[in-house]
């Protein structure tokens, strides 16, 4: 392995801030400008993304040091195969939602749209930053950064339903972090040799061990908690409170970045911090399977009592965030490539998903899911990718999702956790139940009459809308095809 | 509150108590405090190092004379601090008060306008004794300026505070104050200028035909009169303030 | 020259304050530039002073006033200027804070205490004058004057404004008072016992005579703390701040708040480590035993009645509070990480709350109240005010990378590892409570949601603010620079935190302080 | 503490009578300080429990057998002891064995005083110091008789519970406008004339 000194990490941390400047410049009043600079910032972001994988496909790592937070610890950007996976989707997805926003906010005119497209950009700065992240104290940084510059997104109706959502929102992210993780880092960096070990995810895998083991244990669990993005029970409610936000914002960040981030951050953790040996001999590490596969079941159990389709989406979001957990703690090396496979394959379902949702609650007005009878034959484009979307997220041949399920299971296996794989069949039944019944409910059933007559003038939703959620409708498909890249990128390839 | 007051008198009490049983014997020679480097200096090299016969006043005005600055500077803050807390601006000045009830509108008393007559030059003169005299005897700026502050209220208590005001009015007085701290700390400032620290009189010997003792002997003198111009019309100022509730007429 | 910058420090603003008096009558609109100029010119020194320091090899200066020097003169005999890395950083934030406070000042001044320019520049460089000597002097008895200096210029400012800041100061009076007595008391035992009055020099004789045992000494250490811990309104003794600071006229508690609980605390600092040394204030007494304990009852209490608070100014004065006790906590739990902290929580605890006070000031300004029902939509109207409103309160809260982040990080770092767990609790439920506050905060400003819940407009698009609620209506440049050059002081202390903690980390690292980390 | 010739209260009554006293003092200041509620009574609390602390200094002073600090005429350096000491001393005398001052022609060198000299004056560092707090005291005295004037001119009374009432009344009476000095003096004014 090969370390290349480079600048590109931390141009794609910058860019959004530059578009930030010209996004407020641009302002109300010059809308096409400010979208326009938001996509292109977008598209150089992703470009700078995508030129860096065949560095690290031939074995390499980028690495740029931007600055000494404390003596020992630097805030130091390293892209590596799992970071540049995320970094990847999130800043392609970026593209779309850019896109998606521009038919969602001025279908609906919403106000306040320059805040909102400042506040998203650095949104994926922050997540640049956790993605390319060389240790643990700069992952806080940009994970804290986050929650912040998320809050104005999530209450962006300004009023009471978001002053809710937005406080439940900000006190789970701000109290898990401050309460559980705060003090977990502190505890590391300063016990491990007086802060000479820096947590680095490369250098420091397993230092950890230093702790008596009763230790570990409690580190292991305020490091999952306190990561609450990433939606483990009983730290999830922010989750669904959360989409009171504008959907481009539930689809990017509460679909793709803020949720990836908290698994993320639970999979560095377990695999750069702890590492796989160390965590396998861990007694307590059982506890986290079950906890993981809790969360997988009773969510969506959950998600099938919903009958708001975003809220439903949310439910199904915590279980698939489930499985990504769930392949960190089998502590295999197949477990956890197909936990970072599941981040690419359900960022792209789940995108898709409310992607749709937001189109259709632009044309019509319906948030609900027993709203929709008839819906299909409206709007084809939509509810189409939302089959498709569905299908990719319960796993089946030929969409992205089956891949990650497979070495999920596969991971279980080769732990010897059979009841595992049980667990992930009777989730996948559970995950067809709440999804398929509404393409089913769009398509196969017909409007009332007294339904037909508000509906009359219904149609598709904007073009904006309508090709970005065709286009990650595609990629779901794409990803199954090609996901040589991905594999190998998760260190799972020849 | 009267229970909360007694714990913290009991429990200060205690304290106090304790401490007293550790104390150095009643009026010991040999105790730290008087035997130390520090005293024995200030005892058997004053002479030596200023040629001021009162050790306090060679303690208060050179050896510790950065001390007695800010101790001036302090007298300054209060007269600075009582004017712009009492005094009426704007509107509210304009406003006529209403008499009180227990105002009397009498013409001055005849024999104590006469004796104060008399008496406030006496107690002038010596004030400026006091002040000058400060180097071998008791008395100092402090001392000769609250003598001084003190004829000018006598004159006011005996006819009223206009009168007074008519010979040192408040804002005269506060510049007049300034005027002092200035004289303390520019004496400083020039022998910093001239190479020394601040408040080295020493180095005044450079500009003035004297020794080095002598050069902090005078200066002191010099420092001491700038106390005197501060405590006098701050002193002053205090009490026409208060005495006139900021209104600055009639007083008391 | 460069030698005698120190003499610069409190020499230009003494002669600015001169100058002021003299001024207020006639040309009052003068006195605003002359103390902008006399407190640059004291930054300068101090600026110069604090590269001297990092220069100098023992990295302290000594400058003897009055020319009574070491070589020819027992210590003691004059008053001595140390300037040590601890003194002189603490006195660059004092000065710096002044300076952007001087320059916030002109508007409010001329509008919330009309024509009183003259005396209230006047007051303000003293008071910057007093600060900034506490730092420096040597002397244990030049300290008390200085005191005194502080809070009498102290008194002034808070009662110039309204009837019920004068009625707020007179409790301040009294504690003050208190506080200052019981530390000159303090002072008369230890020089009853040690025969001089100078730091260091005490230091020498509680060591070579091991005075450790003596009563009086051990009363001494208990009036001085005491006397201290009501100077910086530590959580029972708070009794006079919150008023004292929230009635204040606006420029007085911008200077006020930061800066004088800070000054004490470095005090309490120097007093241990410096005039009674690590072994007895540390060793010999019960405070370390004690104090955590008591801090975390003054956290607790402190934010709890923070979040009992409806309006800006008296809930920032609370936090003031709470945060003296995360500082002396860190003193007293007596480990070296928790000295750092609590040494670059005092830099950065007056950053931040001079952030936002700054803000406050300005929204009590343009709305004319400072409750919580004046915020709603602030954010649509001063986006920029907001903003550096913000980088404050993230600051308190503790969020990278503001620099109350890595103080905070000291602290608890140092509570780790001495194995003060009360106190590491005690302030995470302090942070959550910060969290709580200034999320309501920025909630209240950000959203348009009346305090009653009711809703302003109907979701999207329009909100159906009245005109004037949603005009773009910045505050003048005069209040906004300060402001945001104030929040940038907190990022950037946050951003080289590493060199800031290099310098305490050097003053600190002759004292053999337990570090901890050896298990 | 209990001295071969005397208990613990001939140790504190007879010798340390003054630290009794200022102890005492202390107290009754303190007491006053917190307790009353008379503002002026507060203040006059204030002072005596600066006046005791002041009687501690000068307690600390005291050094048997030794006269205030200022040099009697033999040690003066300006003194007549010049010109007396100037005629029956031989001017090649060895400088430090003689007890004072030595002179010669013109201008006399000043000499520092013996150990057994300097026995003779009392401490005068705690003197000094007690100048200061005594202008310190004054000084705070007259800014919080400011103080105190400031509250009665707006609420008509100098009892504390009284003050706090109304402020009390006057939070809730007026809605939470900035507080403008001159609504709180229209308060304060209903509120003497309801007195009268």
């Amino acid at each position: 392995m090969e370390v290349i000194q480079d600048t590109r990490p931390l141009i794609a941390l910058l860019a959004p801030f530059v578009g930030v400047v010209g996004i407020v410049w641009a302002g109300e009043k010059r809308a096409n400008l400010r979208e326009t600079i938001t996509l292109l910032t977008g598209i150089f972001q992703a470009s700078v993304v995508l030129s860096m994988i065949p560095l690290v496909l031939a074995d390499n790592v980028i690495e740029f040091h931007v600055w000494q937070i404390f003596t020992n610890v630097p805030l130091l950007l390293r892209v590596d195969g799992f970071g540049i996976t995320f970094a990847a989707v999130a800043s392609v997805l970026w593209i779309a939602t850019s896109l998606y926003s521009i038919g969602y906010m001025r279908g609906l005119h919403e106000h306040a749209q320059t805040r909102f497209y400042t506040f998203f950009a650095i949104s994926m700065s922050a997540t640049m930053g956790v993605a390319f992240s060389a240790n643990l104290l700069t992952i806080y940084f940009f994970y804290e950064m986050l929650s912040v510059s998320t809050f104005p997104l999530v209450t962006h109706m300004q009023n009471k339903e978001a002053r809710t959502g937005g406080r439940t929102y900000l006190s789970y992210l701000l109290f898990t972090s401050l309460c559980l993780l705060l003090p977990a880092l502190s505890w590391c960096y300063v016990w491990l040799d007086g802060g000479a070990v820096t947590m680095d995810f490369l250098a420091d895998t397993g230092k950890i061990s230093f702790f008596s083991s009763h230790t570990q244990l409690v580190l292991l669990l305020l490091f999952t908690f306190g990561f609450a993005k990433a939606g483990l029970m009983p730290v999830h409610s922010w989750l669904p409170n959360a989409m009171v936000a504008p959907t481009p914002v539930s689809a990017l960040l509460h679909a793709v970045a803020v949720v990836k981030v908290g698994v993320f951050c639970v999979i560095r953790v377990y695999s750069d911090v702890f590492g796989i040996d160390l965590l396998r001999g861990l007694d307590g590490e059982r506890i986290m399977i079950w906890i993981a596969c809790a969360t997988i079941l009773i969510s969506s159990l959950i998600a099938l009592s919903q009958d708001n389709l975003k809220r439903r989406l949310a439910f199904s979001t915590i279980g698939q965030l489930g499985y990504v957990v769930l392949g960190a703690t089998l502590a295999t090396k197949q477990g956890m490539g197909g936990a970072v496979l599941h981040i690419a394959m359900h960022a792209c379902g789940k995108i898709t998903l409310f992607f749709c949702a937001g189109a259709i609650f632009v044309a019509s007005g319906k948030k609900y899911v027993s709203q929709l009878r008839g819906l299909g034959r409206k709007m084809p484009f939509t509810m189409g990718a939302f089959l498709i979307g569905s299908l990719s997220v319960i796993g089946l041949p030929p969409l992205g999702g089956f891949i990650s399920k497979w070495y999920l299971a596969l991971g279980a296996l080769d732990g010897g956790y059979f009841w595992v794989v049980v667990v992930l069949l009777v989730s996948s039944m559970l995950n067809v139940f709440y999804l398929l019944p509404v393409a089913v409910t769009a398509f196969f059933r017909d409007r009332d009459e007294e339904e037909d007559e508000d509906g009359k003038g219904m149609k598709e939703a904007p073009w904006q809308c309508v090709i970005p959620l065709t286009c990650t409708a595609l990629g779901c498909f794409g990803l199954f095809f090609f996901s040589d890249v991905l594999l190998q990128l998760a260190g799972l390839g020849h | 509150m009267r229970k909360l007051a007694v714990a913290v008198v009991v429990l200060t009490g205690g304290l106090l108590l304790y401490a007293a049983t550790d104390f150095a014997a009643w009026g010991d020679p040999e105790s730290p405090a008087s035997d130390s480097d520090v005293s024995k200096h200030f005892i058997a090299e004053t002479g030596v190092d200023t040629e001021v016969p009162n050790m306090v006043t060679a303690v208060l005005a050179d050896y510790r004379g950065f001390d007695t600055m800010f101790e001036t500077v302090v007298i300054f803050i209060a007269g600075i601090a009582i004017l712009a807390i009492l005094k009426l601006t704007g509107k509210d000045a304009t406003k006529t008060p209403g008499k009180r009830k227990d105002e009397v509108d009498d013409a001055p008393d005849l024999i104590v306008t006469h004796t104060v007559r008399l008496l406030v030059p006496i107690i002038q003169l010596f004030a400026f004794y006091v002040l000058a005299h400060g180097h071998v005897s008791p008395g100092g700026g402090f001392q000769g300026g609250v003598i001084m502050g003190a004829s000018f209220i006598l004159v006011a208590l005996a006819w009223d505070l206009p009168r007074a005001m008519d010979r040192l009015s408040v804002d005269r007085a506060i510049l007049l104050a300034g005027v002092g701290i200035l004289i303390y700390a520019g004496i400083g400032l020039l022998a910093m200028f001239l190479g020394g620290e601040f408040l080295d009189y020493a180095e005044l010997s450079t500009i003035f035909p004297v020794s080095r003792e002598m050069a902090r002997y005078h200066a002191m003198l010099g420092v001491e009169i700038g106390v005197a111009f501060t405590v006098t019309t701050v002193m002053f100022a205090i009490y026409a303030s208060l005495s006139s509730k900021g209104r600055l007429e009639g007083g008391l | 020259m460069s030698e005698n910058s120190i003499a610069l420090i409190f020499a230009c603003p003494l002669f600015g304050a001169v100058l002021c008096t003299f001024l207020g009558g006639a040309k009052r609109a003068l006195c605003h530039p002359v103390a902008v100029v006399s407190l640059g010119g004291a930054l300068w020194g101090g600026i110069e002073t604090l590269r001297r320091v990092v220069a100098s090899e023992s990295h302290e200066i000594s400058y003897l006033l009055g020319g009574w020097t070491l070589d020819s003169y027992p210590r003691g005999v004059g008053i001595e200027f140390r300037a040590d890395l601890l003194g002189t950083l603490i006195m660059l934030v004092v000065i710096g804070v002044a300076f952007l406070v001087a320059l916030y000042s002109k508007l409010t001044v001329s509008e919330e205490t009309p024509e009183k320019e003259g005396p209230f520049y006047t007051l303000f460089l003293l008071q910057v004058t007093g600060l900034a000597g506490i730092c420096l002097t040597g002397d244990a008895f030049n300290l008390y004057v200085l005191i005194e200096v502080a809070a009498l210029t102290g008194y002034g400012l808070i009662a110039m404004g309204s009837a019920r800041a004068a009625a707020a100061t007179f409790n301040y009076v009294i504690l003050g008072t208190i506080g200052a007595s019981f530390y000159l008391l303090g002072v008369g035992y230890l020089y009853m016992k040690t025969g001089t009055l100078n730091m260091v020099g005490i230091q020498e004789v509680i060591v070579q005579q091991d005075l450790a045992d003596s009563a009086t000494m051990q009363v001494a250490f208990v009036f001085i703390g005491l006397g201290i811990l009501i100077k910086m309104a530590f959580f029972p003794f708070h009794a006079w701040l919150p008023n004292a600071y929230s009635h204040a006229p606006t420029s007085t508690s911008c200077l006020l708040a930061p800066l004088v609980t800070k000054v004490m605390i470095y005090v309490m600092i120097r007093m241990t480590l410096t005039v009674f040394g690590v072994d007895f204030s540390f060793e010999e007494t019960l405070w370390t035993k004690l104090l955590p304990w008591l801090v975390v009852v003054a956290i607790v209490c402190a934010a709890t009645m923070a979040l009992a608070q409806r309006d800006l100014k008296k809930m920032l004065t609370y936090l003031i509070v709470a945060e003296v006790g995360y500082m002396v906590g860190g003193v007293w739990i007596y480990n070296y990480y928790g000295l750092v902290g609590s040494i670059f929580h005092v830099i950065s605890d007056a950053c931040m709350t001079l952030c936002l006070f700054l803000g406050a000031g300005i929204i009590l300004r343009k709305v004319g109240t400072s409750h919580f029902d004046g915020l709603k939509g602030l954010f649509r109207r001063m986006p920029l005010t907001m903003t550096g409103f913000f980088v404050g309160g993230f600051s308190i809260i503790g969020l990278p990378p503001t620099c109350g982040f890595f103080s905070k990080w000291y602290l608890i770092t140092g509570g780790m590892l001495a194995e003060r767990w009360e106190y590491v609790v005690a302030l995470l439920f302090s942070t959550m409570v910060m969290v709580v506050l200034f999320f309501r905060l920025i909630e209240r400003i950000h959203l348009a949601v009346k305090e009653s819940g009711e809703e302003f407009g109907h979701g999207h698009g329009d909100l159906d603010l009245p005109e004037n609620e949603t005009r773009f209506d910045e505050a003048p440049l005069s209040m906004l620079i300060p402001l945001l050059l104030s929040a940038a002081v907190v990022l950037l202390i946050g951003i080289y935190n590493q060199d800031v903690v290099n310098l305490v980390e050097s003053f600190l690292e002759p004292l053999n302080l337990p570090k901890g980390t050896d298990r | 503490m209990f001295g071969e010739d005397g208990g613990l209260l001939r140790e504190l009554l007879v010798e340390r009578f003054n630290y009794c006293i200022y102890v005492v003092l202390l107290l009754i200041g303190l007491y006053a300080m917190i307790a009353k509620n008379n503002l002026i009574k507060k203040l006059i609390g204030m002072s005596i429990f600066q006046t005791a602390i002041i009687l501690f200094y000068v307690s600390l002073g005291v050094k048997e057998g030794a006269s205030i600090p200022i040099y009697k005429p033999e040690h003066d350096p300006h003194g007549h002891h010049a010109e007396d000491h100037a005629d029956h001393k031989p001017k090649d005398a060895n400088a430090s064995s003689s007890a004072s001052a030595d002179a010669h022609d013109d201008h006399h060198e000043v000499q520092a005083l013996t150990d057994e000299q300097t026995r003779q004056y009392a401490n005068p560092l705690p003197h000094v110091l007690m100048l200061t707090a005594i202008v310190v005291g004054v000084a705070t005295l007259g800014v919080a008789l400011a103080v105190v004037q400031r509250i009665y001119r707006a609420y008509g009374t100098i009892e504390e519970d009284e003050v706090m009432k109304a402020i009390m009344e006057e939070s809730q009476g007026i809605p939470s406008t900035k507080g403008s000095p001159k609504s709180k003096k229209g308060a304060s004014k209903k509120r003497k004339a309801k007195k009268a």
